[in-house]
């Protein structure tokens, strides 16, 4: 039941993979400067972030339509710039800015950007999964074919909430993608400690639901695999649930240095990097390095100018610490 | 003109009224189909409305209440039946953590037009867990209107008016209240969030009581204008938001308060009636505002038992006159 | 991963069969006596009654051990019993009398012996499933081999506790057992409308846990299916799911005339009931008609005795109302 | 003899004693094991009594009570973790409606002695759903012991009171307060549960606060010292059972009461306080009682706006002020 889909990176044009690429560098710019943030004790709470794991949060984004929506969790940055989100309003709202994504009230568990379709990002377990299944239901019900996607993490496959939204997404035929980022750890504690199955996409067929475990370091496997479940759901076959195997770089949040991985773990991780994959590819397809670097600097620039930009904004106002309990 | 309906007819004539109004309105839970749900409160809609508008679940509260939700961001008009209040604790997150705040962390993004009933209350037999009045739980929590209709008119009046608020309510149905009696305008009235009704006006004691102790509390009042005592009962309709100045107004009034509720007295929206006004009118008090709560105890199942655990009549009746003689 | 354990009356003992066929009996006219005395409003609430469901309950209590423990839900009164409640405290229970088995202050969806092992009924779908885990993780702990069991319906296996409470049993390879009854229906929706599975035991797979669909109206085989469930948690080799094929007679509750379901179903089921099915077996057997009445009478008339010392009990003292919130 | 202790070392200790004295009692929760928790609260644990009695589980919040709940029924002493109290609304079921209820409903037939550790409170900056004082989601919950220390002493000595009563308690373990250095004595104490604690002796107003505003308090009535005010700072420390009789001997004195609390006014501990009072001793007022509550919103993420959320000291203390000089 479970299969991996094989790359197919023939089909899809060369500017569509180095947009993905700076997509990718960007998002991993990005984390880098929240960690840094981070640790100059400039941001307070708590970060995840997902470096290692921008091919699932690319690939699978990218393979939506702009009408499309997308949820997420708390290690949810990568996807929300995914969909779309503006750089500077995403480091504003991590800042805690009164022109972040949210007014500075969500944070980073909370990136929202509704104009791009990124409906929500999720700081408890399984939240949105549940919620998910509303936005299909809309599109179900108005007759649209637009679809959902809801990316959510190894662990939350644990909880409640996960299985009443599979099982209803399935009896329901509704548009919706399940996207798991297996990256082996729940918090400090590897998957096998906590879920009797390995392949994760195998719980799919408890719920009469195509699933597929797939490669989330390879961004055009990732694309290819969602396109497809969209197409699925688009079409009216109802959900997917799509396991994509990756791992994150840093520990789970800024106060965690990961001492639990075994050695070697991260290393071999770090070899199939999903940046370094993807240039590998672009390299074969002929592209130069001088054109990556490009694409590189642009990222770097254009992550740094929003920064900065950001860094400038003024704290909110305080009475909007009021504002939006109620319409 | 009017017409002599019950509580339970009120609200399914509130449901298909919302569902003709306005396409966007789609009826959902357990059993609400076909079978007319288990108190029989959504009979007829689904042969009226059909499989879209009127749509069966599984049994997955959260499922539920985070359809609700999705379907609201999209611009859909939730309607969704809980069966027992009792069983908002199984999706207490989807409504306390998402629905209650998703607005708020959005920084105002979206806005969450969800109403979801659920059966509420003690008084039926039904055991600890399917008898609580679960709008206790929720007080704490910014960002939910809470509806506690008592009659048919404001069980239809309030419901058109959560279905058509932009902002998340949930509406509490009194389980003994559901074959009660009532008089509704044709064309009923749509009801208002945030107004209380004085039931009966009286310059002696202001009863505050909602759902089955608002109708004690007018028997209440009615005992004590055999003794020449003139009691103003006051139901406040909605807990969130609450109409506190209709409260307050009266208690200038009268100089005497009592809150009835069928609930503990700890977390209670009785007392937190008291504390507020009591924060800014003391001097209005003549007398300590009597606080009438259940037991502190689950509800028990055995009749004898439950009766006592709810504030009776009787109950009701000598705190007032102890707040009376005082 | 779903088989269908086939029935090995052999092996049980002849006198044991007329136990439990006792024992059905004794169930049987306990829940008709409830249907009655509710329609005379003798009895306030709700109740549940599980006609056509006998065989279940008995097959399965008596593969376990006193020392096992049983949970069950609001349709609980036949496990209750099966495990060796007293008939006179479990009408007086639903009587709400003060020598009921709760004192008055559980009623017919609570019933509980701890004396039995029947350590309760649970109102809220698959609430005791998290708290059966707790239960076997107790033996566990202490290194003692008894184990527990939970009934639970079909529709109970769509909410979030289920999924929660199967996948911790298995990782932390519980002794517990499982078992589904599936009636098909969950209230007044068929399975199909809320489920996009037929075989609940395929759920088994999901969580790496064993997994049976067996027939739930033929005792034995219920029996053996638990006994060798129990035999495998005992070892130490975890919990199981058993899906039980049954049907209720009646309606979900006293409310439903059960109109719901298609022409001929109910028909098809009564010849299936599992007391005549126990009859059949036993009479193959070589037990005369003369025996079988006896056992029945013998069973009518300890529910009559019960029942009328129930109702003779009086109401519970005013003062109970307060006690027992903490000990 | 007595050693300076921060209050995450004081919940460590209450912990390791607490499984050195009974067998019967194992800790388990997410990542409370080899990695020593989300807080580094159960740091060690796992190393010093083994995968036994120190046990990770899943995400699975219903499953961790519904564990709890069940060992308990069999004579064990679970001490279970939920890493954010906020997260008490996953499981929200198995709290109040098993945990609370299950020895009531079964007519005292089972004791539950379990112990249910969450982190708790705003102030760091985590955000709507990870900020919440979630004691006041349980107050109309009869059933439930709720603890809400605010010093390591406390810490320890509440939490080894836990463990060893009888029925289920849940302490909530202030984030804000994790690092808050304090005396414990060697051998620590062990603490009572029921018994509020004055904090500080005054005659002019009474002061109520838990956790991080029974600090504030405290800072509060060394402000109105500074005055000539002389403030009673009084920390319940319990809330169920909630030591009434301290706080009303106090107010007999003073004449004045201020509860500070960081949560809404409505459904919380406080207005729940002020009602019991003002309900008994109405004459003892020499001014209305002041609530001092969080603002009617969730918890805001930026710095700013959850500063202002939370109160401050100046709010406490300009509160105090109006009520000294009514
Ligand atoms: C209901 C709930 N329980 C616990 C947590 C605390 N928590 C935050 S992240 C996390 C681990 C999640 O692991 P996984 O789903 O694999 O996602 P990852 O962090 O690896 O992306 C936990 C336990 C939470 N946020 N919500
Ligand atoms: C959490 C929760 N949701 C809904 C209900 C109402 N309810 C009671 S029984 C029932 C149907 C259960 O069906 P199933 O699990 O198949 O068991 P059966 O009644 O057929 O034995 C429902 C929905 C409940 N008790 N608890
Ligand atoms: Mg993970
Ligand atoms: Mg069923």
């Amino acid at each position: 039941m479970s299969s991996s889909t094989s790359s197919s990176t023939a089909e899809i044009p060369l500017s569509e993979q180095l947009e993905w690429l700076r997509l990718m560098h960007e998002i991993r710019v990005f984390e880098e400067e929240c960690h840094r943030m981070f640790a100059q004790g400039i941001v307070r709470g708590s970060t995840h972030l997902g470096q290692g794991q921008e091919a699932v949060a690319v690939g699978a984004c990218r393979a939506l339509r702009a009408s499309d929506t997308m949820s997420c969790t708390y290690r949810g940055h990568a996807a929300v710039l995914a969909k779309g989100a503006p750089l500077d309003e995403a480091f504003g709202e991590i800042l805690g800015k009164g022109k972040g994504l949210c007014g500075g009230k969500g944070g980073s568990m909370h990136l929202t950007d509704m104009r791009v379709g990124a409906i929500g990002s999720f700081a408890i377990i399984g939240a949105h999964l549940p919620i998910a299944l509303g936005v299909a239901h809309a599109a179900q019900y108005q007759g649209s074919d637009d679809v959902t996607l809801a990316f959510f993490g190894d662990g939350a496959t644990n909880i409640g909430a996960f299985h009443e939204a599979l099982n209803m997404a399935s009896v329901w035929k509704l548009p919706a993608i399940f996207v798991c980022e297996n990256n082996l750890y729940g918090e400090y504690s590897p998957i096998a400690s906590t879920t009797p199955i390995e392949r994760l996409s195998e719980r799919a067929a408890a719920y009469a639901m195509a699933g597929a475990t797939i490669d989330g370091n390879d961004v055009v496997v990732v694309h290819d695999a969602v396109a497809e479940a969209a197409a699925r759901a688009r079409a009216g076959e109802g959900p997917t649930l799509i396991e994509a195997l990756t791992y994150r770089h840093k520990g789970h949040s800024r106060a965690d240095p990961a001492a639990y991985r075994p050695p070697g773990e991260l290393e071999r991780w770090l070899q199939r990097d999903p940046i370094t994959l993807l240039e590998g590819r672009l390299r074969e397809a002929g592209v130069d390095s001088e054109r990556l670097d490009a694409v590189r600097g642009r990222a770097e620039r254009a992550v740094a100018e929003a920064l900065e930009r950001a860094k400038g904004w003024p704290d909110p106002e305080p009475e909007t610490r009021l504002e939006h309990v109620f319409a | 003109m009017s017409e002599t309906v019950t509580y339970r007819e009120a609200l399914n004539r509130g449901m298909a009224d919302a569902l003709a109004e306005d396409e966007r309105v789609f009826l959902f839970g357990e059993d609400v189909g076909a079978s007319g749900g288990a108190f029989k409160i959504t009979d007829g809609l689904f042969d009226r409305f059909g499989p879209k508008r009127v749509r069966d679940t599984p049994i997955s509260e959260q499922a539920i209440v985070g359809t609700a939700i999705g379907s609201a961001l999209m611009g859909l008009r939730p309607l969704a039946e809980i069966m027992f209040a009792d069983f908002a604790a199984v999706c207490f997150d989807q409504i306390a953590n998402e629905l209650a705040k998703y607005r708020y962390m959005t920084g105002g993004q979206v806005t969450l037009p969800v109403t979801i009933r659920m059966s509420n209350g003690a008084g039926g037999g039904f055991g600890s867990q399917h008898s609580q009045a679960a709008e206790n739980w929720l007080l704490n929590v910014p960002g939910l209107k809470l509806v506690v209709p008592a009659t048919p008119a404001d069980a239809y009046g309030l419901l058109r008016a959560a279905v058509r608020d932009p902002d998340p309510v949930l509406v509490f149905e009194h389980k003994h209240l559901f074959n009660l009696k009532g008089e509704l305008n044709d064309p009923p009235a749509v009801g208002e969030l945030g107004k209380a009704e004085i039931v009966r006006s009286g310059e002696d004691i202001t009863l505050v009581g909602t759902q089955l102790m608002r109708h004690r509390c007018v028997e209440v009042a009615e005992r004590l204008a055999d003794d020449g005592v003139e009691a103003e009962v006051i139901d406040p309709r909605t807990l969130a938001p609450l109409d506190l100045d209709t409260i307050r107004a009266s208690l200038d009034r009268t100089n005497r308060l009592l809150v009835a509720q069928e609930c503990p007295p700890d977390g209670s929206w009785g007392a937190s009636v008291i504390a507020r006004v009591v924060g800014t009118q003391l001097e209005a008090f003549d007398a300590p505002p009597a606080l009438v709560s259940a037991e502190e105890t689950p509800v028990p199942y055995a009749g004898v038992l439950e009766e006592m655990w709810l504030p009776s009549v009787e109950r009701i009746l000598d705190a007032a006159k102890r707040t009376l003689d005082y």
